[in-house]
């Protein structure tokens, strides 16, 4: 099995104690991130239960089928990111495998973000965009893109931030300058990455599926 | 109090200590040991504190007379949200966690260091990149919203540099949960051998309950300050009314951090005085484990009371009930630290050194501002003194009177071990006692002109509340030189102040049982705990005379 | 040197099927959630989904994450943050449906 | 101009709020003496070195004395919120035979209209011991109607209409302030309350300029605003009529009951296809930004007026 002293850091003198540190620091501060986003959630969620009308208008005028791909595609980010993680975990060697579902995840991502950026261009166009010429024709349906707006915005900021850690991790296990069995940072970008893709389960229904019944 | 020398105890060390280890400016701006990186915070939050202070100055001035005359009234605005900011922000809630609790946290459960390092140099460049934000946004023009930015004021009418501001208390907001996170880990990981959750001293306590807030309350912050941002810079309507937005919404988000944000602010200062006083009445704190349980109960109960600022605001009356209940509630916790505080006192050996003075005082005063909370509390008499001077004289009894004092307190408690030098005594009392009476005559006569109707941030004011306004604006000069006072004799004491031993004042914890000032690494030896804190006498004893025998003379790293 | 790769080679696959199964079941999960948007049922429509953003989460977090088998203190790290966010909803929305049905 | 030291109570909730404020200060009052006394004697006591008895400590300071006035603390403190919700509770809604004043308030100024159409600015003149009822709105930001005299406080936020009553008690000039920061001139939005016996009231309300009141101004917007080409009796375009509406409970188009009060008639004006009336299309265009508040308060009152008319009708 691998050595960690590699991997110990000031001001730790037992690798077990550090690993324990750094996965519950990441676990307090996606606790923050909850608060972070909910507090998102709950603006829309008072926003909607305030204009129930204009929130199904709104929704309708979303593209479906562009939020449907991509929560598939972040889902299978997850699970590609969830195998390397625990194959890190699981120090067996397993580094080509953990390499590939590495470069695979940041793929995914950026596959996320191309997809959006398809969406943004298209919203663009049918000046879903609040302000003097907003397409729809109620006030308050520019409420509903505005938190769209705000919402989708924020949340690809967290997914790039999630690509830029994961492409690191690959290129620096590649280059092997990085010991990748057992290393902490693997599970704990694996976790950011996992709470970004619970943060877009929730946005799916709220930004995607309103008003689509009736 | 000489400090003899203790058995076991070697002569001054020859290695160097934290402050001498690299005297370079690379090395003080790159330093990843907490007790440099808590000077750092020191220093920054002085410069804030000054930079406040003169903006009230300006103000205390200007409300001397009802017409005032001094300012415009858009600079009247612009000073006093000034103010509130920079004090809120960049003083108040940094001042103990990041500054003490930095510096001790670690040497009071027995740890090389805080348990992300690196990450509590980045807090320290976040605070300091939001505070050049903030000022760059009062230089700029100033903002006028208030410290609350209430919409829509502040997203379709204020034509001040509210995005800068905003921007700025953003990123400070990430620096309170960088802090936040290193804390909680760091307590919950590298504790000492031997030192159980029921041994640690209450200013850890304090900064453990406080942690917990600033991790969950500051994202909230965070996002209802990204809604004004993004609604005033990209036009994204949230809060506009004609649009379906809702202004009250924003008060909710706002007050859902501002509150437990307070609880931020006044439970280090709970946790430094519950360190001095059993070490200046030689007792052990009255009732420790009710003091944990009313501090996590005060952290827990801080999210549920938020409504309390909203009773006028257009809040539904059912709401209002509840949050009023809830606000009784979380009154009970600290009547309970209040009596047990006093109660240490009982059969002690009270000695009447500044530190002392500050913790008293700081008893005092924040008995004033929390029974002042239980009118505030109860709806009627809310209606009536919500946004008037009595909420103003009400916060500033619990922020200034109860936090700044026991932040003074703290300081000149822990000089000795952050510096090595001990400061002038007499001069010490004096600017104590000068605090307390400032104060108090800045403050209490604007309980008296709040009851009576005078709204606050008003640039002119009916004539007939002059005699209150008066009294308050002189009580602030006397205010001002006691804040001055210690800056001078603090940075005499550094070049000719006397040699502190390890344990001047003979307290317990583990800070007083290594050097002062400490070594890079803390410890020599790794200390070992083996009793509860505050052991002043034995157990069966009211109070002993003689300093501790020190819990980890013995143990070998 | 094979017995070593073979090993390893079977946790690996071990893995796979244990993760895929968990990416199938969100997969089924997300399919649901679009049929149920299309189907008018009043107020449930809107809480179907979310219900099931719910399930999903829950499947991300306990199996993916592996908070199911985490220290005990990570659990309550994990709860905190969801604990306050309750009380955050609950008040809030207390004061605005009251408000709304007070009007 | 002489200071203050006491402030009027001059209205009847007044009276009940000083009450509850002086219980407080009398508590609290005595709360700080107990804790002062006991800081000053303990620490004069037991100074270090004094004569005192120290030994160990009495068996009765212990945890059951610390559980006894945590208790205590909580027992009393829900006391305390038991009277103030009491005395908030019972001044809740308005008595129905109150006097409807409309204000709406704008950066830096109070404006304010009787029912019979009489405006004032910064002023608002009203009988003595007579309930009245303010309904208000904002036109820009929140500011908040506040009257020390009256002890009454309420935020008036854009886009929602807030609604206070008070009774006064004693005649005389009242301030009236702003007490929510709305911008540079704050502090200069300030105005009066003129409390007067019934009858000057009644004389200087015939003494003001003739402005029709409210309901003969909204029925000409009625017709100038196009409203009538549909909801007017004679008009073959299938909309709800508004005769006899005001105060009826109205079924919506999903299935919910809506009593159709004053918020109920401005969001149909503003957002028409937020509540639609069963059996009827959205084909309602919406006037947001076309009709300022003073023009749907008008509105209302007009539509109010037409339910009157069909009760004296049929009676």
């Amino acid at each position: 099995m691998s050595e960690t002293t590699g991997l110990l850091k000031e001001p730790w003198q037992y690798f077990e104690r550090q690993r324990e540190a750094g996965t519950f620091g990441i676990w307090v501060f996606l606790a923050s991130e909850v608060l972070f986003f909910g507090a998102l959630m709950l603006t829309y969620t008072v926003c909607r239960i305030e204009n129930v009308q204009a929130f199904a208008a709104a929704g309708r005028e979303t593209n479906i089928w562009y939020g449907t791909i991509n929560t598939a595609i972040l889902l299978t980010s997850s699970l590609t990111m969830a195998m390397a993680s625990q194959a890190a975990a699981a120090n067996e060697g397993l580094r080509r495998l953990i390499l590939w579902c590495l470069a695979a995840t940041a793929a995914l991502g950026l596959a996320f973000l191309v997809v959006k950026g398809f969406e943004y261009r298209e919203d663009i166009e049918k000046h879903l965009v609040p302000g003097t010429h907003f397409g729809l024709k109620q006030p308050t349906e520019q409420l509903f893109f505005g938190l769209y707006w705000i919402v989708t915005g924020v949340h690809a900021v967290h997914l790039t931030i999630g690509i830029v850690m994961v492409v690191r991790l690959t290129l620096l296990g590649y280059l092997n300058k990085f010991q990748l069995d057992e290393n902490p940072e693997i599970q704990v970008t694996g976790l950011y990455w996992h709470l970004v893709d619970i943060i877009w389960i929730f946005l799916y229904p709220l930004i995607y599926l309103p008003g689509r019944s009736s | 109090m000489t400090d003899a020398l203790l058995a076991g105890e070697l002569p001054f060390p020859s290695r160097p200590d934290y402050l001498r280890d690299g005297t370079t400016l690379t090395s003080w701006l790159t330093t990843t040991d907490h007790k440099r990186i808590a000077i750092l915070f020191a220093v920054t939050i002085t410069a804030f504190f000054f930079m406040g202070g003169a903006a009230i100055t300006a103000v205390r001035l200007e409300l001397f007379t009802p017409n005032g005359g001094l300012l415009s009234s858009d600079t009247y605005n612009k000073l006093f949200s000034f103010h509130g900011i920079i004090m809120v922000w960049f003083f108040l809630l940094p001042s103990i966690p990041n500054t003490m609790g930095n510096f001790l946290l670690p040497l009071m459960i027995g740890a090389p260091d805080l348990a992300f390092p690196r990450l509590n140099l980045f807090s320290w460049y976040l605070t300091v990149a939001a505070g050049a934000v903030t000022v760059y946004a009062l230089v700029a023009g100033g903002v006028d919203t208030g410290w609350t930015f209430y919409t829509p004021y502040s997203t379709m009418f204020s034509n001040s540099h509210v995005l800068a501001a905003a921007a700025g208390v953003f990123m400070v907001g990430f620096s309170s949960i960088a802090t936040g996170v290193n804390f909680i880990a760091t307590i919950h990981i590298l504790r000492a051998p031997g030192m159980t959750w029921f041994r640690l001293p209450l200013f850890v306590w304090a900064i453990y309950a406080t942690s917990i807030i600033m991790v969950l309350a500051t994202p909230v912050l965070a996002i209802s300050l990204l809604l004004v941002i993004a609604e005033r810079w990209l036009g994204l309507p949230i809060f506009d009314p004609a649009r379906g937005g809702d202004p009250i919404l924003f008060q909710h988000l706002f007050w859902f951090y501002s509150h437990p944000a307070v609880y931020i602010m006044v439970l280090p200062a709970m946790g430094v005085v519950s360190e001095i006083i059993p070490c200046f009445a030689r007792r052990r704190i009255f009732g420790y484990d009710f003091m944990v349980y009313a501090m996590i109960a005060i952290a827990g109960i801080g999210f549920f009371v938020w409504g309390h600022h909203m009773f006028v605001s257009g809040q539904s009356a059912y709401a209002n009930l509840i949050f009023s209940f809830l606000s009784f509630i979380i009154g009970v916790p600290s009547a309970i630290k209040v009596f047990n505080w006093t109660a240490s006192l009982y059969r002690g050996q009270i000695s009447f050194n500044s530190p002392m003075l500050y913790a008293l005082g700081f008893v005092g005063l924040f008995t004033t501002g929390g029974l002042s909370g239980l009118f505030l509390a109860s709806i009627p008499v809310d209606v009536h003194v919500t946004d008037t001077y009595f909420v103003v004289a009400h916060f500033h009894y619990i922020m200034v009177g109860g936090s700044v004092s026991a932040f003074f307190g703290g300081l000149h408690f822990w000089w000795p071990k952050v510096t090595g030098k001990m400061y002038p005594e007499s001069w010490a009392k004096f600017a104590a006692i000068l605090m307390y009476s400032g104060f108090n005559m800045t403050f209490l006569p604007q309980f008296f002109a709040g009851y009576l109707g005078m709204p606050r941030r008003y640039h002119t004011y009916p004539p007939e509340y002059q005699i209150y306004n008066v009294m308050s604006s002189s009580g602030a000069a006397v205010l001002a030189v006691a804040y001055l006072l210690p800056l001078g004799y603090f940075a005499w004491s550094l070049f000719y102040g006397e040699r502190a031993g390890n344990n001047p004042w003979g307290a317990t914890g583990l800070e007083w049982t290594t050097t002062s000032p400490p070594p890079p690494q803390n410890f020599d030896r790794q200390p070992r705990v083996d009793r509860g804190p505050y052991d002043y006498h034995a157990a069966g004893q009211s109070a002993g005379l003689d300093p501790p025998e020190p819990q980890n003379a013995r143990e070998v790293r | 040197m094979n017995t070593h790769n073979t090993h390893s080679r079977t946790i690996a696959w071990k893995l796979w099927r244990r993760n895929g199964l968990i990416w199938a079941a969100l997969m089924l999960l997300l399919t649901l959630t679009l049929v149920f948007a299309y189907v008018p049922m009043g107020l449930v429509t809107p809480a179907a989904g979310i219900v099931i953003a719910f399930v999903k989460a829950g499947l991300v977090i306990l199996l993916f994450m592996e908070l199911a088998k985490a220290r005990p203190l990570i659990r309550l790290a994990a709860m905190a943050g969801v604990v306050f966010l309750a009380v955050l909803f609950a008040l809030t929305l207390a004061d605005v449906l009251s408000r709304l049905a007070g009007r | 101009m002489n200071p203050i030291f006491s402030l009027p109570e001059a209205t009847t909730h007044a009276e009940r709020v000083d009450h509850i404020f002086y219980g407080l200060l009398v508590l609290s009052g005595l709360t700080m003496l107990v804790v002062f006394a006991l800081v000053l004697v303990l620490a004069i006591r037991y100074r270090r070195g004094s004569g005192a008895k120290r030994g160990p400590l009495p068996e009765i300071v212990s945890r059951e004395f610390e559980i006894g006035w945590t208790m205590a603390t909580l027992f009393l403190f829900a006391f305390l919120f038991w009277w103030a919700a009491s005395a908030d509770l019972s001044s809740l809604a308005a008595p129905a035979n109150a006097l409807e004043i409309h204000v709406v308030a704008k950066q830096w100024m109070w404006k304010t209209q009787h029912p019979n159409g009489a405006r004032e600015i910064d002023a608002l003149h009203i009988p003595v011991d007579k309930p009245v009822r303010l309904v208000m709105t904002s036109q820009d930001v929140i500011h908040s109607f506040f009257v020390p005299a009256f002890r009454v406080k309420q935020d008036v936020v854009p886009g929602r209409e807030a609604e206070i009553w008070f009774q006064a008690t004693k005649t005389g000039v009242f301030p009236l302030l702003c007490a929510e920061y709305c911008g540079t001139d704050h502090s200069m939005m300030r105005g009066r309350i003129i409390v007067m016996r019934q009858e000057d009231y009644a004389d200087w309300l015939t003494k003001q300029p003739e402005g029709d009141d409210l309901a003969h101004v909204g029925a000409k917007l009625f017709v100038a605003r196009g409203c009538s080409g549909c909801h007017a009796d004679a008009s073959r375009v299938h909309a709800p009529k508004l005769a006899g509406l005001y105060g009826r409970s109205v079924q919506l188009s999903d299935g919910r009951q809506v009593k159709a009060d004053d918020g109920y008639i401005r969001d149909s004006i503003l957002q028409p296809k937020r509540d639609i009336a069963a059996g009827y299309e959205p084909i309602m265009p919406s006037y947001a930004g076309l009709l300022d508040d003073g023009e749907i308060q008008s509105l209302t009152a007009y539509i109010r007026s037409l339910a009157s008319q069909t009760e004296k009708a049929n009676d």
